[in-house]
């Protein structure tokens, strides 16, 4: 990791967050490059979606620094933790942090297409001709270009998890964040939606993925972190971590699956 | 028959103003939810406070007393108002207007929480992923929210509109000719209570009957894109 | 006021001196009445239907200039509205079933239960001379006369005419006027007067003007005759 | 405003409150009983039954309140059969006309609110006790009738609150409750804002507090079971 | 398969049942003896919900036949399906096949306890002091003594699935129907409950597990039975299913995991 800051995809340093009396993140740090896919596994509660959702603000964090493509968020002290001083910044910069929800959050009322289409042409200002263009390629891409127009209730769980990827990457982000992707998933759906990941991951798509799936952690990741008690108790390339992990807790974690 | 001892097109006259007072009462009333769902809901604890006073208020007084009040004090109100803006004019407030104010500030009362829960109702999920996509508060607001909230208000809009719709006929009170009052004056003429009472209650159930239908049409139309599964 | 328009009261509940027809038009000797003192004052009118119950604030309030609805001239009232000289006088009758031993006498009406209009003299006549009476409250005298009939009252006090013309019409045989009819001033008032509002004494001028004028030249006579048999010409 | 005349019409309001009082919460406990055997015919009935709590329900929640009353005191009183028959000793006094009107209306809205309670009850609760071998009886009075009550609560407070607003209605039929006095009190005195103010006060406070105690109720049930 | 029918505890015969268009089982068999522990995999949608509900009868089948304990499920043709000519018998079947539901379906206004106490007293007609000796016994096998007041909201997954394992454990049913025991829990707390599950299997209580969980197939069943749009596609013990399966069906969803 001897990039300079500027080239960068995600350069993330020393989050912290509490809930109230709880700290949940004790200083995290994060850095990924173009292309890199990083795989945070841990057990529940350790602090992995709150990490995730620090990352574009969905939550605030009480202390640290994020830096998307070499350009700094402004933060500064606010009431609840961190607040960001320019909003207009904050927009630009979710916009390009895609972000895949654990149970989808497709917009219930609009249609596939329509959902792709709306953060393009309200967010970017793109054209309807333009957004509807884009949106079709990534249809024919995660392949559910037969169902532009049905609404997320009519799709099974694995094409509403397309769904959402599709939405995320109609932003052309500069990295997209993926929570769980697959665990509201059965076993074939799992397959489905990982073999779009891995799609992803060859085109050199940067990608952070909160996951319980080892076997996605271990085969498609350049980079794994163990989360632990709101720490990344152990980190490094897949074969070290599964392979021979220096933390106890870590050990202990994986030999349970 | 038909024509009710000749009291027929004047029963008739009556619907025609009640539809027209409640139908005036629900267009000002939705208004008033809207206003009062975005006080509950703002950060000002004035704008909060505000907003919970006037649900307080015309939640817990009887409508009855709501149209007296309104139309006994209103014209004192407004006239003194007038005044103090220099217009020396008697300006009244008819029976009509007084229904009308009564009705629709009630109707926004009991709007007003069921917007709010509507608006809280609304998955934080669907808030979140539109925020992450960078879209500002007002968009959100406005495609991702708002078309959502109808899904969750309508059952309980609707409701309450049933519930003003035969309110209207608390306002033959002060003398308005609506239906209920129409009935009465024709009882007073024909000493035929029940005929006209229960010719009164049917249509009152018909009113009843179209408003149920059109509000089933809007849900049907606001549930697009949810399939509604069995419960079993 | 020199307003180009009087607008007048009425109750429009109160047959045969104001009530509604089936063609919705305001009718009755209040009505014409009112019609034949506008004519006489070269004014236009407008006259409209207000709950009795809301009558008097409404004068108050300014929501119209005059109340032509067989309104009993009483203290209680001149302290809120400004009358002029009575046009019509009858005394309070009470009606009660034929068998019915029932009066106008100290002790004869103690638990019975009487019917009257909400807010008029003869709740007040009630109150004050037969405390011992249940008295039931009524939106309009239809209610209380409909309640006659379905026997929750034992008997019913209202202005005699009226109370006469009902009987005639839907109680022969069954209901009849008990005694003569109260002329109590303190209670029923010196007859019945037009209420006009305290701050406009020169409607109220032009008003007994009027009435002076039709009492004499016959055109009260005439519309008197077309309703009654009788004369109720004030004394 | 004339505050004096404010408070000496207080003693004479606060009679009404009685009457106002004593017909609500008979109203309230007799239309909870007509109430819920008319929820379980609605959804468990067989089809007669159904469609009887069914009209039932549409013409009560369908027409004005006030035509119910009047259809009660005036309308019924206009049939002789009716006059003669053994009910008249009751049906002529506007206390019990005014509580049946009341009380067949409470009825039909709180048997919706019940039904919505029973409905809320997960399927899954009755699986789980069908699946150990429990009667249908059994089934509805230990697992689904009081997490019915417990969804329920809430629409019932409404339901109790707009029954203590609409009992203003009494005062139609001759009855003094706070209404009723307020209005006899508007006429003899000619000032209405006053005495409006006062009766709205007076409901405010009871409406109030029935909301409050309603929350507070909700709050018991819910505690430790969220 | 050579026992007598008498001796199954279990013993099911051709069952079918459609939605309306659509057949979801076309004749399954099953049968099990006592202390059997037979796993149900498939895809979604084969059906395998729908067999466990057709078992005590939660869905009624079209056709088929259904012995618990060698006493045959009285049925006769109805209006929807089949249905049970003696209710009594209907209820007493029941409380023989204990259930344990994918999302608890714990009766939420009770404490623990008291669900775990509800149906033997009401149902079998216990005493209270029984019903509660015997509750008291099963909390602690699941180790949820310290839990007996609590209400189901205040336990964790894992603790709520195995306060309902031990609701059907206190019915002393012949056999206990499992519908995904685990499929909403993460992966600590799916090891707590297979831990439980494995317990019972060695104590040999007859289990019919419908699971995503391949590892409990494999190694705590004695028989596995994979379904395919509505019938059994594949059969035998764990070994033979999952080692040489001889459906190409099978073979590719195994190929998924
Ligand atoms: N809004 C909140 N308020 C209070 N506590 C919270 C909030 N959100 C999360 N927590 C707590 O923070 C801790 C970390 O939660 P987080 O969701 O980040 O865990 P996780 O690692 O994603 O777990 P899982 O694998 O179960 O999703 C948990 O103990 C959780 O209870
Ligand atoms: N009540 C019902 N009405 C109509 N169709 C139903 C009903 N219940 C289930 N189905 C359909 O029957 C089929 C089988 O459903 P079932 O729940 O048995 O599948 P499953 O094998 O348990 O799947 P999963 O692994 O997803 O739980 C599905 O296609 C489902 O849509
Ligand atoms: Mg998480
Ligand atoms: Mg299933």
């Amino acid at each position: 990791m001897a990039e300079t800051a500027a080239s960068l995809a995600l350069d993330i340093r020393g989050i912290e967050k509490s809930f109230g009396e709880l700290q949940v993140l004790r200083g995290v740090d994060l850095s990924a490059k173009r292309g890199d896919v990083v795989s945070i596994i841990g057990s529940s509660g350790s602090g992995k979606s709150t990490f995730l959702r620090c990352l574009n603000l969905l939550e605030r964090p009480d202390a640290g620094s994020i830096r998307v493509a070499g350009e700094e968020v402004g933060l500064r002290p606010g009431k609840q933790g961190l607040e960001p001083t320019d909003r207009r910044q904050l927009r630009r910069i979710r916009s390009e942090l895609g972000m895949v929800f654990q149970d989808f959050n497709l917009w219930t009322h609009f249609t596939i297409l329509q959902n792709l289409i709306e953060a393009p042409m309200r967010v970017q200002g793109l054209s309807r001709a333009e957004a509807i263009e884009r949106a079709e390629a990534l249809l024919d891409k995660v392949g559910l270009t037969d169902k532009r127009d049905s609404y997320p209730a009519q799709l099974s769980g694995g094409q509403q998890q397309r769904a959402a990827i599709a939405r995320a990457l109609a932003m052309e982000p500069a990295a997209l964040l993926f929570d769980e992707p697959t665990s509201a998933l059965d076993p074939e759906l799992v397959g489905e939606v990982l073999r779009v990941m891995q799609l992803l991951a060859e085109e050199g798509c940067t990608m952070i993925v909160v996951t319980h799936e080892m076997r996605f952690a271990r085969e498609v990741s350049s980079h794994v972190m163990f989360f632990h008690e709101g720490r990344v108790e152990e980190q490094g390339p897949p074969e070290q971590v599964f392979g021979n992990p220096n933390s106890e807790r870590c050990r202990q974690f994986l030999s349970r699956l | 028959m038909f024509d009710l001892f000749g009291f027929g097109h004047l029963l008739l006259q009556g619907t025609w103003v009640t539809v027209q007072l409640a139908l005036i009462s629900l267009v000002l009333g939705l208004g008033f939810s809207l206003l009062g769902a975005a006080m509950k809901l703002s950060d000002f604890r004035l704008l909060r406070f505000a907003a919970g006073v006037y649900t307080t208020l015309f939640r817990g007084i009887p409508e009855l007393v709501v149209i007296l009040f309104i139309y006994f004090g209103g014209v004192v109100i407004v006239n003194a108002v007038a005044r103090q803006l220099g217009y020396d004019r008697y300006i009244d407030v008819s029976a009509f207007a007084a229904g009308v104010a009564a009705l629709s500030l009630t109707f926004g009362a009991y709007g007003t929480e069921i917007l709010r829960g509507a608006i809280l109702a609304v998955p934080k999920g669907q808030v979140e992923a539109a925020r992450a996509c960078g879209m500002t508060s007002l968009t959100i607001g406005w495609r991702i929210v708002l078309p959502q909230v109808w899904r969750y208000a309508l059952p309980g809009l609707g409701n309450t509109f049933l519930i003003i719709l035969k309110e209207t006929a608390l306002v033959s009170v002060i003398g308005l000719d609506e239906l209920m009052r129409r009935t009465e004056v024709a009882v007073g003429y024909t000493k035929q209570p029940f005929t006209f009472f229960l010719t009164a209650a049917l249509i009152y159930l018909g009113l009843t009957a179209i408003v149920m239908l059109v509000q089933r049409k809007l849900e049907q139309r606001a549930n697009r894109g949810v399939i509604a599964r069995s419960a079993v | 006021a020199q307003a180009d328009t009087i607008r007048i009261a009425t109750e429009g509940a109160y047959p045969p001196f104001n009530y509604i027809d089936e063609s919705g038009e305001l009718k009755g000797f209040d009505v014409d009445i009112a019609k034949a003192l506008c004519e006489e004052m070269q004014a236009d009118c407008e006259i409209i239907a207000q709950a009795w119950d809301g009558i008097i604030p409404g004068l108050v309030t300014g929501r119209y200039d005059a109340i032509v609805a067989s309104m009993s001239i009483t203290e209680r009232r001149k302290e809120a509205v400004n009358f002029t000289r009575p046009y019509y006088q009858v005394g309070a009758a009470l009606v009660a079933p034929v068998d019915s031993d029932i009066a106008f006498e100290p002790g004869r009406l103690d638990g019975k239960v009487i019917g009257v209009q909400r807010a008029t003299t003869y709740a007040n006549l009630l109150a004050g001379e037969y405390p011992e009476a249940t008295v039931n409250n009524y939106d309009t005298v239809e209610n209380h006369n409909l309640d006659l009939q379905s026997g929750r009252l034992d008997g019913v006090v209202g202005q005699a005419v009226l109370m006469q013309e009902w009987i005639n019409e839907h109680g022969k045989g069954a209901y009849e006027i008990k005694g003569e009819p109260v002329l109590d001033v303190d209670y029923i008032g010196e007859g019945a007067g037009i209420a006009v509002n305290k701050n406009n004494p020169e409607l109220l001028e032009r008003l007994d003007t009027a009435l002076a004028t039709i009492l004499e030249n016959g055109v009260y006579d005439d519309i008197s005759a077309s309703y009654f048999p009788f004369s109720i010409r004030p004394q | 405003m004339n505050v004096s005349l404010m408070i000496e019409s207080l003693p004479a309001l606060l009679q009404g409150v009685w009457v106002t009082l004593e017909l609500v919460v008979a109203a309230l406990l007799i239309g909870f009983c007509i109430a819920l055997p008319t929820a379980l015919a609605r959804l468990h009935g067989n089809a007669l039954l159904r469609s009887i709590a069914v009209s039932y329900i549409f013409f009560f929640r369908g027409t004005p309140l006030l035509v119910q009353i009047f259809l009660v005191y005036y309308g019924l009183s206009q049939f002789d059969f009716v006059r003669e028959s053994a009910l008249w000793p009751i049906l002529r006094q506007p206390y019990w006309c005014a509580l049946i009107a009341f009380s067949l209306n409470t009825g039909a809205y709180t048997a919706e609110v019940i039904r919505g309670g029973i409905q809320a009850v997960p399927s899954g609760q009755i699986e789980a006790a069908r699946a150990c071998g429990m009667t249908p009886t059994t089934t509805f009075v230990r697992i689904v009738w009081p997490q019915a009550l417990r969804h329920s609560l809430p629409a019932y407070g409404n339901e109790m609150i707009l029954m203590v607003k609409a009992s203003s209605l009494a005062s139609t039929v001759t009855l003094l409750d706070i209404t009723g006095v307020a209005r006899n009190l508007v006429a003899e005195t000619y000032m209405p804002i006053e005495i409006l103010s006062m009766a709205a006060l007076i409901y405010l406070a009871m409406t109030f507090t029935l909301g409050q105690g309603v929350l507070a109720m909700e709050r018991r049930l819910a505690a430790g079971r969220s």
